[in-house]
């Protein structure tokens, strides 16, 4: 068995994506747990970069690295007090307990799919896809492409920061 | 038939009477209240007389008897189509006798009443209930139908607990008419049983056989336990052993009330019930007949004995009566056919024994009221001596003891000689034995009249008012009933011709004395009466208690009644509150109630459960929902690689 | 070339992680930190298919991308809402919030 | 415009006066004047019905009409009475005009309670008037829902825990009466719902078999069948006076009327069949409510239990289905009707004086309130079945109808329910001689007052019925027997 620089890579992203998903969940800080999910989500993007999803990858970066993670930081800050950190709160040993159990057996099912699983054909093409590509395919009209899914994601978009605004305004 | 319209003014006229004082009888003074119930009684009187009258000398018939008279019968209550309730009036030689029995002794009762009773509250009342039971009674023997005497037959049962419980303050009383309507109640249950049996297979209640002699015939087997079902009801209203243990305590009620209703009227119901089917019973169940007359005659020497020992003076003449009613009884029972040559006598002679005795055991009650009414107690030890001071009560009282004891001329005699006669006829043991309880009465009778008008004078107690007053004589509005009353004891003995209009089969009979058992019968009496002179004469007490000593136990049990109160009670109380009311309560409350209310807790402890899955919080609901998706998931996995799907 | 369960079991591990805090927690933001794990383990999925299964198209990837999008709108939102309650409420723990279910 | 519709508009018509009513005068006012229309307009009903058929009219019901209201299910509301609705409605008048004087002096939400009461009252005369099933069930409903309100406003004691007992054992008994009536219309084919319509069809025997226990059940509820009479005792208990009343003396006859004219008249062959089952039970009530009634120290208990056996009584003479003894089964659901209300108005206002209802503290009344008293032993004595009062009539005429049936099971039965006539003697003299006779005990009540005019006109009302159709039998039974007749013709060709 040789160790491809991909395997390496992929080892190296995996761990980084177990231990701090974990750590993100189980921390009792929550601007800590805020950061521990800003070094998962760069792993995912470092993911994406090396299925050649650079365009993904990036997108990744921006919106949730760049944009949601500063959000949620601020957010933390505004509403942080005292007593707002699960720290003062014990979570309950039966909930725990539960959360772990269920966590646990619906784990073992979907690993027990994934690997019985006879999957297609596995290729994997080496090359980005190309910008044009992309672009073409957003703004396209045909089959397989997302010209309306894009559009209804702007609407969204304005319908939520306008939303935001609207709930989060002082009265 | 319409010449007896009028006579039905008899049930009218009490029952207006009723009404009237019940509802407005306060607005009266109590004097002119009970005037206006003596004036409408005495109406009522002369009716029945009339009536009386009119009947017996109306023509007989051709085979010599008097003819059955129904001036009215309407249907009252329609049970199908073919079943009826009727009410009517019936007129035959029994029904009429008893209208003036009841009127007559109804009549001295609410003259003497108006003296007794004096001062009493409820006066009123009184009256307007005196009324309704004169009402009920009249109705009941007039009755066309059974089931139009059931009727009337409750309605007395009603008036008398309503009477006996006058004094409605009084524990005992209370007790003692809850007790005399339950009992009779009870007995009543059987009569009305039987009654449904005769109704449905006869198809009639109507006491005309001859029409449905028929059905009569066809019903057969079923006959014998109606009557024999008929006759428990008659013996639960007639005192008849086991039933007698209302009675003595009914004498709680006011005295004139016991000599109406529980010594001359009321108590005879049983025996006139019998009178009122004795064709039927002749006829087709004289089994039942004759057991009824054992019973009788076990009953009349029972009460004699406790009547021997009891000390309370009402409760002695309450015990005599039902001894006495035991008499009639068996005249009936021993009864073996409806000629009255052949063993048919027994009818005649008991109801001549119920109309002579009707006179003077009133008279009795009424005189055992005016000494009562002197002397401000019912024991025979506050008494003693009274003839000096009660000359006129003295004197009937005594008339009426000789009469009861059966020494001629009075009237006891001659009907308790005929009931003798019958009772020989019938068979020797028996006859003896019914000689032997007539000497019996006039023991206890006359031990009765020394302890009261004789023996030691009686202490003179302190009246309420602080001074000591002497017993003096009722005023005359008592003494008159009672002299009419010993006038009548005197004389209807000798209504020989009794028998012309009253017999078994309807036809004259002339009545005979049997010298044999008439002498007898008097020497026995005066036997009697000579032990009771010996022993309760004079001052001295020396012979009763040294009886009473040697005879303890005997003694001892019959003064209890031998008992019978005392397993009444434990049957009341012990078996149907204990053993069966209270469980069956608890029953319904624990395990009934429970499982309802079980139910109930089910659902809602169910709703308590499940409205904690609806708590609103989101994670529960997201466990839920894994566990639902890991559930579906395993399902498909089962049904995708089977059971071994680990492996 | 890494074969694809690799990606997959990552990603569902990341995915029931996420499950496991969206249970526990009990603070709005580190439900809310759970839910995106859930979400970018979704996204990574669709990435690895669309690679390794399907590579002539581009829909796993597009998929991914809107799912990004909509992850922003629905953090903004629900960012938005949060601070309104803790305005009003001086707290944001679950166990707290039961205004309106009373 | 039927003239049987009256009967559901006055209700109507008085649940708007009240709502307009501004203060109690004229509450008391709208009252009075409907409950006296609605008794002139039972009489009247009375009148015109022997007019009618003494003109002739054998038909089976009279004034019918029927107007169609739900097309898919055929439901109509039709209406029509026949001799046993007659005497059903006078009843039901009498006893809403007492109930109205015998709550003269209600305090609390006085508008409140009489608009409900109007509405138990509409609910009741619908039934006895609707001939259609539904209209009849619906009907059935809307004199129940009040009951719930009644109790748990105004009641006394544990008067929430009594009136939902009441009613949820109620509801889950006209759910069983839903899926009777349902078995019922689509047994006979669906097309109609008019009860005179579907006896002329015929319900398979299989339906039959599981619609019968169903349906005779559903009613048998509210007739107090054992062991489903657990609601009464409480309910009555807690029930403020005139509640108690309408609901003993009326209320409680719809499930004796429902059992005989739905259940017996629509599945005959079943009622036949399976009669004895409930002839057990029903013979069980008669003399277990008896019994119970003994040991009971609340007054009201004990005529809870008295009126367990007494309807027990209605039901037992329904099912021996004999003409006598359904004829003798109306003439009970009268006269239990007219007595208990009349015991349920005199312990309420022994109630409101004392403020106890424990036998064991009352002593003497007669010598405090002598008119109650006096009602107290006439209710008494008409409880016990003496003549001259309704309940002996009514006895009897079941009894000798009872007795037509010549099997040993039926003797057996007939003879054990007789005995509850005993029984009944006992706890009612008990009653008497505790808490009527008897010096006063407590020195606080020598200060109590007796009936007042509002008082004495429902008790002297009551009086004269229980007495009036317990002398004078025949009018009542005449109507009764005739009407009794076309159901037992129904059973018998079975």
């Amino acid at each position: 068995m040789n160790i491809s620089l991909d395997t390496v890579i992929f080892v190296v992203l995996a761990l980084v994506i177990i231990v701090f998903s974990v750590l993100t969940v189980t921390t009792t800080r929550i601007l800590r747990a805020a950061t521990y999910l800003l070094f998962v989500l760069f792993a995912a993007a470092g993911i994406y970069f090396q299925l050649n999803y650079s365009f993904l990858g990036a997108v990744q970066l921006m919106v949730y690295v760049g944009g949601i993670i500063v959000l949620y930081v601020f957010s933390i800050l505004l509403t942080s007090s005292r007593n707002m950190d699960d720290r003062t709160v014990k979570v309950p040993q039966s909930r725990f307990w539960t959360g772990l159990i269920s966590a646990a057996v619906g784990f073992v099912i979907c690993a027990f799919l994934i690997l019985k699983n006879t999957f297609k054909e596995q290729v994997f093409e080496y090359g980005e896809v190309k910008m044009d590509v992309i672009g073409k395919n957003i703004l396209g009209m045909d089959k397989f492409q997302y010209l309306l899914p894009f559009e209804l994601m702007g609407l969204l978009l304005l319908a939520c920061v306008i939303g935001a605004i609207v709930i989060a305004r002082k009265r | 038939m319409e010449q007896y319209s009028i006579t039905l003014l008899v049930l009218l006229l009490p029952l207006a009477a009723f009404l009237f004082l019940g509802l407005f009888g306060n607005r009266f003074k109590p004097l002119t209240a009970g005037l206006i119930a003596t004036i409408e009684m005495a109406a009522t009187t002369v009716i029945a007389y009339f009536t009386a009258f009119k009947y017996f000398t109306s023509d007989r018939l051709a085979d010599g008897t008097f003819a059955t008279c129904i001036p009215f019968d309407h249907v009252w209550l329609p049970f199908g189509k073919t079943l009826t309730f009727n009410m009517g009036i019936l007129l035959d030689p029994i029904s009429v006798m008893m209208l003036i029995v009841i009127t007559t002794v109804s009549l001295m009762v609410h003259v003497y009443s108006l003296g007794y009773m004096k001062g009493e509250k409820g006066f009123q009342r009184y009256f307007a209930f005196l009324s309704l039971f004169t009402m009920s009674m009249l109705g009941l023997v007039v009755a066309t139908n059974i089931f139009q005497m059931y009727l009337f037959w409750e309605l007395v049962g009603v008036s008398s607990y309503l009477l006996i419980g006058f004094y409605y303050t009084k524990p005992s009383a209370i007790a003692a008419s809850k007790k005399a309507f339950i009992v009779t109640r009870f007995a009543d249950l059987g009569f009305l049983i039987g009654i449904l049996i005769y109704g449905y297979y006869v198809g009639s209640y109507s006491f005309e056989y001859s029409v449905h002699i028929k059905a009569i015939a066809a019903a057969g087997t079923v006959i014998p336990l109606a009557l024999g079902l008929m006759i428990i009801g008659g013996a639960g209203k007639s005192a008849m052993f086991p039933f007698h243990l209302w009675l003595p305590d009914a004498m709680e009620g006011p005295t004139p009330v016991s000599a109406l209703i529980h010594a001359a009227t009321m108590v005879v119901a049983g025996v006139y019930l019998i009178a009122r089917l004795f064709p039927l019973f002749i006829g087709y169940a004289p089994d039942v007949l004759h057991i009824a007359g054992y019973v009788g005659a076990f009953t009349a020497l029972f009460a004699a004995v406790i009547a021997c020992v009891q000390t309370d003076i009402k409760r002695v003449l309450a015990f005599s009566t039902i001894s006495q009613i035991g008499f009639m009884i068996v005249a009936l029972g021993v009864s073996t056919s409806t000629d009255p040559h052949h063993g048919g006598l027994g009818y005649m002679a008991s109801m001549f024994h119920l109309f002579t005795h009707a006179m003077f055991k009133a008279l009795l009650f009424l005189g055992a009221g005016a000494v009562i009414h002197a002397v401000h107690s019912n024991e025979m030890k506050d008494m003693g001596g009274l003839r000096k001071y009660m000359r006129v009560t003295h004197f009937t009282f005594l008339i009426a003891c000789l009469a009861i004891a059966g020494i001629p001329p009075f009237s006891g005699f001659f009907s308790k000689d005929e009931i003798l006669v019958a009772t020989f006829m019938f068979s020797p043991v028996m006859g003896y034995l019914m000689t032997f309880i007539a000497g019996l009465t006039a023991f206890y009778m006359f031990r009765l009249y020394y302890n009261i008008f004789w023996a030691k004078p009686c202490e003179l107690k302190a009246g309420h008012d602080g001074h000591v007053h002497t017993p003096h004589e009722a005023p005359a509005v008592m003494t008159v009933p009672l002299v009419i009353l010993a006038a009548l004891t005197c004389v209807v003995g000798y209504i020989v011709p009794f028998g012309k209009f009253i017999s078994s089969d309807g036809s004259a009979y002339h009545i005979h004395i049997d010298l044999k058992v008439a002498v007898t019968s008097i020497v026995v009496a005066v036997i009697g009466i000579g032990i009771a002179r010996v022993m309760y004469r004079g001052a001295s007490r020396k012979i009763a208690d040294g009886l009473e000593r040697n005879f303890g136990l005997l003694y001892r049990a019959a003064v209890k009644r031998f008992y019978i109160d005392e397993i009444y009670q434990f049957i009341t109380h012990k078996i149907i509150f204990a053993l069966i009311s209270k469980p069956v309560a608890w029953f319904d409350r624990h395990v009934v109630d429970a499982f309802f209310d079980g139910l109930a807790w089910i659902a809602h402890v169910a709703a308590a459960k499940i409205k904690g899955l609806q708590s609103g919080n989101v994670q529960s609901y997201a466990v839920v929902f894994l566990w639902g998706i890991i559930a579906i998931m395993a399902a498909l996995l089962f049904i995708t690689f089977g059971v071994f799907w680990l492996l | 070339m890494v074969p694809m369960q690799y990606y997959l079991l990552v990603s569902t591990f990341m995915m029931f992680v996420g499950v496991f805090g969206f249970f526990t927690r009990r603070n709005l933001l580190t439900i809310l930190i759970s839910v995106e794990l859930v979400l970018n383990a979704v996204d990574i999925n669709f990435a690895v298919f669309n690679r390794y299964l399907y590579p002539e198209h581009l829909e796993g990837m597009f998929f991914s991308v809107f799912s990004i999008g909509l992850s922003a709108v629905e953090a903004a939102v629900a960012i938005a809402i949060i601070i309104v309650v803790y305005r009003n409420l001086e707290n944001i723990r679950v166990t707290g919030l039961n205004k309106l279910k009373d | 415009m039927n003239f049987l519709s009256i009967f559901v508009l006055i209700p109507s018509l008085m649940l708007l006066g009240l709502w307009a009513a501004r203060n109690i005068k004229q509450i008391r006012a709208v009252m009075v004047t409907g409950a006296s229309l609605l008794m002139v307009m039972a009489v009247m009903l009375a009148y015109l019905y022997v007019r009618a058929r003494s003109a002739g009219d054998t038909s089976q019901m009279l004034f019918t009409s029927s107007m169609e209201w739900y097309k898919p299910l055929n439901i109509c509301y039709a209406v029509g009475v026949d001799g046993i609705s007659v005497v059903m409605l006078l009843l039901s008048a009498v006893i809403v005009f007492t109930g109205v004087f015998a709550s003269w002096k209600m305090k609390l939400q006085t508008k409140e309670f009489f608009l409900w009461f109007s509405l138990l009252s509409m609910g009741v005369f619908g039934f006895f008037i609707s001939i259609d099933l539904f209209t009849m069930f619906m009907f059935y409903e809307i004199a129940l829902i009040p009951m719930y309100l009644l109790i748990g406003i105004w009641g006394t004691g544990r008067k929430e825990y009594s009136a939902m007992k009441l009613t949820l054992m109620l509801m889950g008994a006209s759910a069983f009466l839903l899926m009777g009536i349902l078995g019922i219309f689509f047994g006979a084919g669906g097309t109609t719902m008019n009860i005179l319509e579907i006896a002329k069809l015929h319900i398979p025997i299989e339906l039959q078999r599981i619609f019968f226990p169903i349906t005779f059940l559903g009613f048998g509820v509210l007739g107090a069948l054992f062991p489903f009479h657990t609601w009464s005792p409480d309910g009555h208990a807690s029930a403020p006076t005139a509640v108690s009343m309408l609901h003993a003396g009326v209320l409680m006859k719809l499930g004796g009327y429902g059992c005989f004219r739905v259940a017996m008249y629509l599945m005959p062959e079943a009622a036949t069949e399976l009669s004895w089952i409930f002839l057990i039970l029903t013979g069980i009530s008669v003399v277990y409510g008896a019994f119970s009634a003994c040991v009971q120290t609340d007054l009201k208990y004990i005529n809870a239990y008295s009126s367990v056996s007494h309807c027990g009584l209605v039901l037992f003479a329904i099912l021996m289905m004999t003409h006598t003894a359904s004829t003798g089964a109306v003439l009970q659901m009268l006269s239990h009707g007219l007595i208990t209300a009349l015991f349920f108005a005199l312990i309420g206002m022994i109630y409101g004086r004392t403020h106890t209802r424990d036998v064991r503290e009352l002593r003497g009344l007669m010598k405090i309130m002598p008119f109650l008293s006096v009602g107290y032993v006439i209710a008494g004595f008409a409880n016990l079945g003496l003549p001259g009062f309704s309940g002996f009539i009514a006895e009897m005429t079941i009894f000798v109808g009872s007795f037509e049936n010549t099997d040993t099971f039926h003797r057996v039965w007939t003879i054990i329910a007789t005995t509850s006539i005993v029984i009944t003697a006992v706890y009612i003299l008990r009653l008497v001689g505790r808490i009527i006779y008897g010096e006063v005990e407590n020195k606080e009540y020598l200060s109590l007052t007796d009936a007042t005019w509002d008082e004495r006109l429902s008790v002297i009302v009551l009086v004269a019925a229980v007495a009036g159709l317990g002398c004078f039998p025949l009018w009542f039974s005449s109507i009764i027997g005739e009407s009794t007749l076309p159901v037992i013709t129904q059973l018998m060709s079975h």
